[in-house]
């Protein structure tokens, strides 16, 4: 070929992103620096969406070939092999893993009681299901769809990476975004529910929990979740592991490193992948936005739920139990037990609750990982 | 799938979910009253182990307590808190410590 | 289809657990709780032996799909991905880098006769070998049972893993496990091998070493054993790179990487693989109780072997050598030299043998990453 | 068959290095010593030097079967393995997401034309290109030599292992080798271009640069490059992603891990493999030498380009800019900011250079992975 | 390819370099024009934050300067700097500290 | 595979592990030698860097040590003790101070 200064400055041109990008690309562009936005000046659970964010502005950039897998012996782009973690189901089980050892589930062993809270606090999945498939979408789609009242960002990612990989970005986007959000969604839910004189209940101090306790925790836990539901092994098997490295004692450095490095390699690819799914082919759609509203319903129906199971509690224990507490039923540790802590303390100042709302909270992390089991079981190829 | 099929599943799934989680607060309940049972006969206070103790420590520390320092001078004091801050990668502003005390 | 409340039921019913679990997997669960409890409260090397224990749980709770693999388009299960990193060989050479780059061999450089000691103390590997053969062992898996013998988990999982990889779990237990008990199986041997006045021997103080010996120590020994045996790269490359990081004082970064998080998420993975190939089917045979009998006996010939040439070398040397120091020679870093200095203070309350112990025992590192590659050459496909 | 001593020694000898050792296996091993050496003794770039060194090393050692690909149900080697990251485009990004969590871009916001001095220095290139192309080489191998001009280790090799994959080691040991030589290129050819007077130019404090700013930047970078130059978007993309999540402050735990044990796993495996591409067939050809003259007069033009730009600026702004800032743009951060601080000392003591050298010396980083997208457009499969 | 060709290429791909970077230069300063605009409305001391006034910092601490200790004593610094020099991994020799003061 | 195979293995498979750590003995013993000949060509005490020490340290620090405080008053050095017990990650019961010394 004769080689030509015009020839090149065209092909240049051609392949550049000026002369491709689309309607399509320049919408996500702009949705990905509102989260960006969100993320750091707003501070929305930034770990995990201003990855997801630089993902999508990434992704949408026209003609980087970033997600292109493998042609011949051409290798594929970049975040098409750092997907693969997820697209294999490896990244969910190993953040668990992480959270799993900077979990204290003591609060949870000083009242067993706590685990009927993180089960009411996942009545918002069913209804948001429920409504979903209403909606028309398919069971595996409003299975993702219901898992993000969940409250619990790994376990949605996982649910939805096996059954509707292209809902993933705006379930995953959902989940932290409405994380970042429960100091202003829960509150009015809480005073509209509760009267003041059952947020000024002070509760019992929790008794102590010993270390052998501690110990054999995750281990029970494993053993009758796992029999009961095969499909939750993944999560709740890593999430327990990491648990028992923390709680033994004896593991202290690989505890360390599975709660630090290891967790924030993983959090770094898990959010540009996740991100990197989101194309405007498939997120510029009404899905999204039904989606979107889907999930903060979920998220409003599993505060309620927590909170009236904690309403019957308080009845049945003849008022020594909070409902407050019961909202932090629904995971996203810790905020959501502190906004329990903080409302119980605006309704008596001498309240602190934090510490009771710690059980339901942990609890919320073992219940969702279990609906995401039932889904994945009745769904799941 | 039909809306009845779909109230169907979300019951079902509710359900299991606290079939299991209450499954599980069982366990735990018959676990800890083993071990307790355990424990009573060993000794009378064999959890009086530190570790134990800062489940406690959370509960009384949110209390915008005073720092008390115990035979240590605020500069030592300051510098065991930033340490302790930097090591644990926890801004000062969200540590407590109730108080730091030297070792003699 | 028509959905029935019933039907599902009996779909989960049947896909749980309890419908499903054998009487093998109810004992290898034992034999982890087991496993578990050395870990934790015997603190039998129990960065290995927890994770090992998990996975070994994990992979016997029924129906879970952790280690199947991918099937059509559907991914495989967490555990087969992770177990990539031991099928291609490529964790234990990872956890040989942070080994080399966490050991001091100046000990050896100081007195290089340590490498008779780290060469004999792997008698034990042959004698094993051979009574696994009479035993009616494959010749692949009397070497991996033998392997045993070298007292050094990661040569020994890399072994096995390329030889016989059903025996993988239950090798690896009975490394590490006798590594745990070398307090208790070596000092009967020491008394009853050596006389009070060899065990009462002081030995002269090992000589400063400069830091350029200790930089081309790595240097060496890769081109002289690589050179002998080629097989033995993977091992004995990645040791001394792992040292070599550490003593050329100018990658610091690097070999506290190595020697921290790198070797922290490669245990915590290979843990957990390892335990995983533990299920019922291969692991309740008698062949495992024969491998844990064998196992116990390669550590005491091994050691017998370290101590037999310990006296040799005190009478060659005019008793300026103390025998105890032999048994440190099986590896088994830093356990064995403990037990030669603690059995040499007990004769003597003035002697401090755990310097002069360290040479044979990181000779003995290397002796039985040797021995690999003998076995390799002679048995691997 | 029946077993013989003699047979298995003589297999076992068969099999050994010294039996098959070649002339150019016996070169190479005697290269990656001086190469050692280098790395440690004169500090050569040693984070990657040494390791590159060893992977030579142990690639040169006959019969490892480390580089060999997987053959039927039998796994390939560990170094196979680790070079994926290379051989997939992986380990440059990842590093380049590392040093953009290490960059203050600071100096070049407040100074904007900084950048014309970035892409001054990236001159080298092309004539190192040209040169290539005169003495025969093929436009891939041609652009491939050229970019060592850019004076950037992670964009040569990401550039040559999609271009020219046989000259990777040949290039990387280039490029880091003469990052290291910098003081002693660069000074006289400072001295030689530019007049006392315009050496003892004090220039004028930076600007305070707001936070704001600094987070904006590296969007506008990625935005801007990746639509012009979609075939940057690796490189430039998690650069500038590792950049945003230092200057966030909301993400510091992520930034961290990327910084440090993130990108020093990758540099160990980056480094042994590039350097077990360096095997005798391959590496001692005429071409390596040649290479290794066109990559030092790459860098010395390179120097050139931004001393004579800066030049130029000094004249357009009436004496304000000190050209000597101008060699900075050659990247090789921050050696070549360092020398232009020396330099500026040495004609007048007061001048404190290192602050607006520090931003022509990172907009050589970007300059140079722009070239690599030009040429990756050009020449890429 | 032809030395020609060879030479259009080097010549384009020179060009190319300084396209983009001048275009981002001039990006660069527009958003920086537009960013101090919208602060100067705001109020007039914004960017007096802490984090700002290192790129200061960083400008006269070239000059081996003098360490002042502002009711520190010297034992202290020395451990203040030991610690500082271990976590940021820079060697003491390259670490300049302006001031060591204590946090009253 | 017959015993006496099995047996011949066993024997050839412990001679050559003795055959090569014998060979890496002489090699080093001859390195060493080849080494310490250049260095005291060069000069009397080249090795007395610090670091060569520490072997030497080590052999002595295992008798159950008095911990010597130069110009350091205790607090202080308990102070050091916790970090570089943290940093090392090494259990302080494991660790021996010899001296504490105060940089003057
Ligand atoms: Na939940
Ligand atoms: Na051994
Ligand atoms: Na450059």
């Amino acid at each position: 070929m004769t080689y030509s200064f015009a020839d090149t400055l065209v092909k240049i041109w051609e392949m550049s992103g000026f002369a491709t990008i689309t309607w399509q690309q320049l919408v996500m562009i702009l949705v990905s620096f509102v989260l960006i936005y969100l993320a750091i000046v707003k501070k929305f659970e930034p770990l995990l969406l201003l990855p997801i964010a630089f993902g999508m502005l990434l992704a949408n950039m026209p003609m980087t070939g970033l997600m292109d897998g493998p042609l011949g012996d051409q290798p594929g782009g970049l975040l098409y092999y750092l997907y693969q973690g997820i697209e294999l189901g490896i990244y969910p089980p190993l953040i668990f893993l992480g959270i799993g050892a900077m979990t204290d589930f003591a609060p949870l062993i000083a009242r067993p009681s706590s685990l009927f809270l993180g089960a009411a606090a996942q009545f918002g999945i069913y209804i948001a299901f429920f409504i979903a498939i209403a909606l028309g979408f398919s069971p595996e789609a409003a299975a993702a769809i219901g898992i993000i009242g969940g409250a619990d960002g790994p376990t949605a990612i996982w649910l939805t990476s096996k059954l509707a990989q292209d809902l993933l970005p705006a379930i995953a986007i959902a989940a932290y975004s409405y994380m970042a959000l429960i100091p202003m969604i829960q509150p009015p839910l809480m005073r509209l529910l509760t009267t003041k004189k059952e947020r000024e209940v002070k509760m019992e101090q929790l008794r102590e929990v010993s270390k052998t306790e501690k110990i054999v925790f995750p281990i029970v836990v494993t053993v009758l979740c796992i029999l009961l539901l095969p499909s939750v092994a993944p999560l709740i098997g890593m999430l327990m592991l990491g648990n028992l490295l923390k709680e033994s004692g004896v593991t202290e450095r690989l505890s360390k490193t599975a709660q630090n490095e290891l967790m924030n390699i993983v959090t770094i690819f898990l959010g540009i992948t996740v991100g990197s799914k989101a194309v405007g082919e498939t997120f510029l759609k009404p899905e999204t936005l039904k989606i979107i509203a889907l999930g903060l319903l979920a998220f409003a129906f599993s505060s309620i739920g927590g909170l009236l199971l904690g309403k019957l509690m308080y009845l049945l224990s003849g008022g020594k139990i909070n409902p407050l507490i019961g909202s932090a039923g629904v995971s996203a540790v810790p905020m959501a037990a502190r906004v329990s802590q903080v409302e119980g303390q605006k309704a008596n100042p001498n309240n602190f609750l934090l510490m009771h709302a710690m059980g339901p909270n942990v609890a919320g992390v073992i219940g969702s990982a279990v609906a995401a089991g039932i889904f994945f079981a009745l769904f799941g190829k | 799938m039909s809306l009845f099929e779909s109230l169907q599943i979300a019951l079902f799934g509710l359900v299991t979910v606290f079939a299991v989680l209450v499954a599980l607060s069982i366990a735990i309940s018959v676990e800890s009253k083993i071990f307790n049972f355990f424990v009573k006969k060993k000794d009378a206070k064999p959890s009086a182990e530190p570790k134990e103790q800062t489940v406690k420590a959370n509960l009384t520390d949110i209390i915008p307590g005073q720092l008390k320092l115990i035979d240590v001078d605020e500069k030592t004091a300051a510098m065991i808190m930033a340490i302790v801050s930097d090591e644990s990668q926890i801004p000062l502003s969200e540590l407590n410590f109730k108080y730091i005390k030297a070792i003699d």
